[in-house]
């Protein structure tokens, strides 16, 4: 790769964890000014080098958790540590896939991916051919002149993915990143995803809905409950590696996981659909 | 009760030349001849006139020369009282240039401050050039107004020489002792010198229909001025002062008082108007002013001394 | 650090104390005023010009005082609230008709352009015969420079409409009446309110400006009587008051503004 | 319901259908000025109270199709037929639930799923009592007063269906409606969806990636082949009615649809893929 | 109808041809001089004060051909351009800095609305005091009046741009002068357009009324000359070369602004 790679292998066990969240308290004033407590206390540390996948009813917390991780929200009671560090302001070893729209609308397809070396002043044509080279993978080479409108929505988060993923971080966010892709495609991205966390031990946190998604990549998935929101499971996902994410569905052990989480998952959804309905 | 109403355009009613307009109504002798009078100040004497023209008034307090001005432009508006009898008009040099402009005839190529480019004073410094054998259009002109503006064009020395009038040519003689004072039309020897008699100023005018159809509120008018500038003969500057409202006198009492007492010669004693004055101010557009050169104006329709003189009998006041 | 936080607040802008505002606007205002009052103490600034600011204040305190500004306030203001709801009013609508309907747009482009270009100031004495020498004139004049801002604005941000809310709305039947009210309008709500903020301005120009051409009252008036007769010291306090007038007017209307555009995410 | 239901019961044999492509080509303007050719002589009927799902890869043109159905598009060739008439405005019968995010911001959650029934005049109270009863529906009740950027995507999404569903259109147009939501949310959601349809036999025209999604709800799976889209296959889904989507893939029926049409699809995107790579 | 369709047109809003709005303008222009020019010979406009269309093209065509409006027209345009360039650079500037620094807006905020609400056109023999007859007069005036409009447009431009696109340029470890640049710029970028419609009208107005007030060259110089004589003509011929002239300057900006977004969904 051309970018210089800003990680480091995976660290010894002694090293403080790539995140850590240290009861982190979210709350947002709601229309009619009461305090809605989005999440109350909550503590995950993520070692560095682990694909962590968080699960959970929809809108539980998790784009949440992620900003927070982001240091794109201030929590006002709790800290997130990210190596050991105390975050106070944008997380500096962060890539962040956004769970909406986050492409740069006035700049080209080849332009958006560049974005990251561009801010970082690799030279234009080197980041040109970094990109060109990402958008091959992400199957949009012949995309790179248009604008963000001209695209399927599909293809933008393509172009996103690209995006997050040039700039070589030490810790990817990544928020509902295939949930817009058809299957094939999606099958594809997984695999490029294990293919680069494998190659250089990233650490990943990964919000998806998809369970079977979440076993099949994940070292570690973690069950979020419902508001506010708090870790209802955290379960160790101890299948072989490097994986093939189609074949891994048949694993039979990959089943019994999916059985375990999911009865755990289940309890929530239907907790959170009855509190909805009953209000 | 049924006093005949009379909306009155004043051009700049901080300008001393027109201040019998204003003292008039002040003393409330309008009221007492018999006419409501309206008071209507605008920011200068063409602004006034346009609004005469437009309907919005009825008549302009301002000087006798648009008179003559607009009747080739098919216009017709008569003067029927007189209150200055000399323009006020001083041409006056930068206090920067006092020691290069000695008379009139160094002016030519320097640049020359009016009030604005196709006023009065334009005109005034175009006559002044051609009496004195110089081509007008040798001098560029340069509108700077005729406040601070001008105060600064001349201390700053942005303009070499300027046409000016009261009060700031008095605030300009009080900063600066030796202010060389080309003309000053404010005394009747340089009026008669450079005009060769009296040279009307101020004068109430009105549309000439309207003087027809309103005689009695002409002659109102008339009465009044004629009254007022007994008045002010007779009175000192500062019992005139004291009469004036506050906002016309502003805060410098004494620099207003100097002005004043400058300016009393100005006014008309009569109220007549001198028909060689007339004539000088026909001659002032003919130099310069093609549309007037050929307009064959007549002017005996741009005024009458009808009211004037009626007004001046009643009150014993000669009128030559 | 972590004691007294906010709710939610993102991490890194942190709002500034009041206590510390208000300390730096006074100090702001101490810095210049006192130079100026310096300035024109030593003769570096020459008084007749320019005045100086504790005159200034013994002025408007005097004005204030004897309640000789109040009828000349009201009038101003008056005319200067008359111009910008007339402006606002047809600045938007003329926005939405022609941000709406193209053929419109095509045709007046040009001639509203050319209108925007006009010296308006310059048209007074035309303004003076329409509309007479009252309060009329002096609406006029600020409607024609209220209306470009209001117009200009309001058009374009009818045309930044978010083109998939706006598809939304039309395939849940939106009669075109409808689209206005409830999708055109409040998109281009934010773009309004921009151009509220510089019109108030220009709507009170507009009157003070007329009344400066002829008037026998306001504070134009005031304004020209003063420079009339070289006194500065009434010249900066009737623009000053003036100004602050506007202030608070223009604090109303970022009220307003605040709360018509609570839906928005605060940054 | 409190709304008068437009939709008639199914329409004989004879009657127009519902939808009708007829050689519908759709073209855009590339930014380097080229025409580039989305959809070509595309030609598809849909009978009245039928449910189609479309497949196809990320970018092939399936919410184009949409907005042509919509009447958003208006295509240089070929026409658009709406229960028999040539569609030249915005569809009148239809309600469309966007790929993208349509609420619109400077409304709440209630008053933007009252949106329709206040563009159709229904009085403000009765609006709103319906509007309540659909928050509830999708599990929102305690968010009436949100804006929508107080939500989370997938609550976002759920007032979005509310707000598509609450008019009771003969038509309804949905692209990835369900891609944002959890599991078992999307369940519920899946259930609503095929209860409603068969109530009102509306007639659903439904974008998913999800091919089991499709085939558990459709009547028909259409798959759209990739640039220039064009109908690839046409499966007709003859599962017993009505279903519970949970139990149908338990089916063994099911199951084999779902190899017939996987296969056929897996080809399509194989080939976008290569033809991407190789631009 | 299916014959000769563009690429991909939306439905419902059918693109006007250019004929047909070429010859509705043309209509509604000679609708209006017409008007005009009958009012004028029949007196029911007053000549003297309105003038007449045909008196007003001769005086343009004579102006034009004898070349003696030329030199004024280049001293107004200078003016006007450097105002115009000034007053956008400093507007863009200001309102980039208050709409990112949230300390400095709430300093400056009060003074900002104070300065607005100035009737600058009072000012202006304080300018000429300060800037002299010559240009730099009239570049401050028009300068004082672009100032505010692009200002408080490019102020709240910033303020719209998309949370999540910001956030996410952020995470990208964007720098602030690159969030600038990359980010808050573009995305005003609509809104900067929209002002400099406004404003290059005033832009105009400053330089004219400036002239106006105290120069010796430039248009306004050629029209206060003008109503000094009372030669409506001469002001109207004058008032409308200027604005001609400003259409061209607003065409090419509308060029560039198409050019430069050319990156949004036509609507
Ligand atoms: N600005 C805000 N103001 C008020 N409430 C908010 C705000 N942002 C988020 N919330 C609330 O926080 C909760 C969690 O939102 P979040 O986006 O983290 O959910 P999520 O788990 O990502 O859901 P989804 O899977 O649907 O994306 C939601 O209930 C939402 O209403
Ligand atoms: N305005 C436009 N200009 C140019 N090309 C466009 C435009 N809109 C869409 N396209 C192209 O049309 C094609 C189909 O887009 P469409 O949105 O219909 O895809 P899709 O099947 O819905 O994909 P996805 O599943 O990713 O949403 C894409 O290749 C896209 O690039
Ligand atoms: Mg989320
Ligand atoms: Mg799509």
């Amino acid at each position: 790769m051309a970018v210089p790679a800003e990680n480091t292998p995976a660290a010894p066990a002694s090293a403080p964890p790539a995140i850590a969240f240290e009861g982190v308290t979210i709350r947002f004033a709601t229309p009619s000014g009461e305090i809605h407590t989005v999440m109350s206390e909550v503590d995950l540390a993520v070692e560095e080098g682990t694909f962590v996948a968080l699960v959970g009813p929809s809108g539980c917390g998790k784009s949440t958790l992620l900003n927070a991780a982001a240091g794109l929200l201030f929590p006002p009671a709790g800290t997130v540590r990210v190596f050991g560090e105390t975050l106070t302001g944008i997380n500096p070893h962060a890539a962040y896939l956004f769970q909406q729209d986050a492409l740069l609308p006035w700049r080209t397809v080849l332009d958006n991916v560049c974005l990251g070396l561009t801010f970082r002043k690799v030279p234009k044509a080197r980041a040109a051919a970094e990109a060109r080279r990402w958008l091959k993978r992400v199957g949009l080479a012949a995309f790179e002149d248009r604008f963000p409108h001209q695209l399927s929505g599909g293809m933008r988060k393509r172009v996103a993915i690209a995006q997050a993923w040039i700039v070589n971080p030490r810790l990817l966010l990544m928020d509902e990143p295939f949930g817009a892709l058809d299957v094939q495609t999606r099958q594809i991205m997984e695999n490029e995803l294990l293919e680069l966390w494998q190659e250089t031990r990233k650490t990943v946190l990964f919000i998806t809905h998809d369970l079977e998604e979440a076993i099949a990549l994940a070292d570690r998935v973690v069950v979020l409950s419902t508001g506010p929101a708090r870790i209802k499971g955290d379960y160790a996902i101890d299948l072989k590696r490097p994986r093939d994410v189609a074949e891994i569905r048949l694993d039979p052990a990959f089943n019994a996981l999916y059985k375990r989480i999911w009865a755990d998952l289940r309890d929530e959804v239907l907790k959170q659909e009855e509190g909805a309905h009953g209000a | 009760a049924d006093m005949p109403q009379v909306k009155l355009a004043i051009g700049g009613p901080s300008c001393l030349c027109y201040l019998p307009t204003v003292l008039a109504h002040q003393l409330g002798l309008y009221k007492k001849n018999g006419v409501d009078v309206e008071m209507i100040p605008l920011k200068g004497g063409s602004q006034a006139l346009t609004a005469v023209l437009g309907g919005s008034a009825d008549v302009v307090s301002g000087y006798y020369d648009h008179t003559v001005e607009l009747q080739p432009k098919g216009k017709i508006l008569e003067s029927f009282v007189v209150y200055d009898r000399f323009p006020g008009l001083v041409l006056a040099v930068s206090p920067k240039y006092t020691d290069k402009i000695k008379t009139v005839g160094d002016l030519v190529g320097q640049k020359v401050g009016v009030s604005a480019p196709g006023s009065s004073t334009d005109f005034f410094l175009k006559y002044a050039l051609h009496k004195d054998g110089k081509d007008p259009n040798s001098v560029p002109v340069v509108g700077i107004g005729l406040g601070a503006t001008a105060v600064a064009a001349m201390e700053q020395g942005q303009v070499q020489a300027a046409v000016m009038l009261d009060p700031a040519v008095t605030l300009m003689k009080g900063k600066y002792k030796d202010l060389r004072i080309l003309i000053d039309t404010r005394s009747q020897a340089d009026t008669r010198k450079v005009f060769g008699g009296d040279y009307p100023g101020g004068a109430l005018y009105a549309p000439a229909d309207w003087v027809k159809d309103n005689p009695a509120a002409a002659q109102g008018l008339a009465d009044g001025m004629v009254e007022t500038l007994k008045w002010i003969h007779s009175h000192s500057a500062e019992e005139i002062m004291a009469k004036m409202p506050a906002e016309y006198v502003g805060k410098d009492t004494a620099l207003y008082l100097a002005a004043l007492k400058n300016t009393i010669p100005m006014y008309s004693k009569n109220g007549v108007m001198d028909p060689k004055g007339a004539q000088a101010v026909l001659d002032v557009f003919a130099s310069s002013d093609k549309e007037v050169a050929n307009g064959h104006v007549d002017l005996s329709r741009t005024y009458t001394n009808l009211y004037a003189k009626k007004a001046a009998s009643k009150l014993g006041i000669p009128t030559e | 650090m972590a004691r007294e936080r906010p709710p939610a607040v993102v991490a890194t802008r942190k709002r500034a104390s009041r206590w510390l505002v208000l300390a730096l606007q006074v100090g702001f205002f101490v810095l210049v005023t006192g130079t100026w009052q310096a300035g024109a103490t030593t003769g570096w600034l020459d008084p007749f010009f320019f005045s100086k600011p504790s005159d200034i204040a013994g002025r408007m305190a005097e004005w204030i005082l004897s309640g000789y500004i109040w009828p000349h306030l009201i009038v101003t203001l008056t005319e200067a609230m008359a111009a910008f709801a007339i402006g606002i009013v047809t600045g938007v609508l003329a926005g939405l008709a022609l941000a709406r309907v193209e053929l419109l747009a095509a045709v007046f482009d040009p001639y509203i352009r050319i209108f925007n270009a006009l010296p308006r100031v310059i048209l007074a004495p035309i303004l003076i015969i329409w509309f007479g020498l009252g309060m009329g004139s002096k609406i006029a004049l600020g409607v024609t420079l209220v209306f470009f801002v209001v117009f200009f604005n309001t058009f374009q941000g009818v045309r930044e409409v978010d083109p998939v809310v706006l598809n939304n709305a039309r395939m849940l039947q939106a009669s075109d009446h409808q689209l206005m009210r409830h999708v055109y309008l409040p998109s281009a709500m934010a773009w309004i309110f921009s151009s509220l903020h510089t019109s108030i301005g220009f709507a009170l120009v507009g009157a003070v400006v007329g009344e400066y051409i002829g008037a026998s009252q306001g504070i134009g008036y005031v304004v020209s009587q003063a420079q009339g007769v070289f006194d500065t010291t009434g010249v900066f306090a009737g623009l000053i008051l003036t100004s602050i007038v506007v202030l608070c007017i223009d604090l109303a209307i970022e009220a307003l503004e605040r709360y018509l555009l609570r839906w928005r995410p605060q940054s």
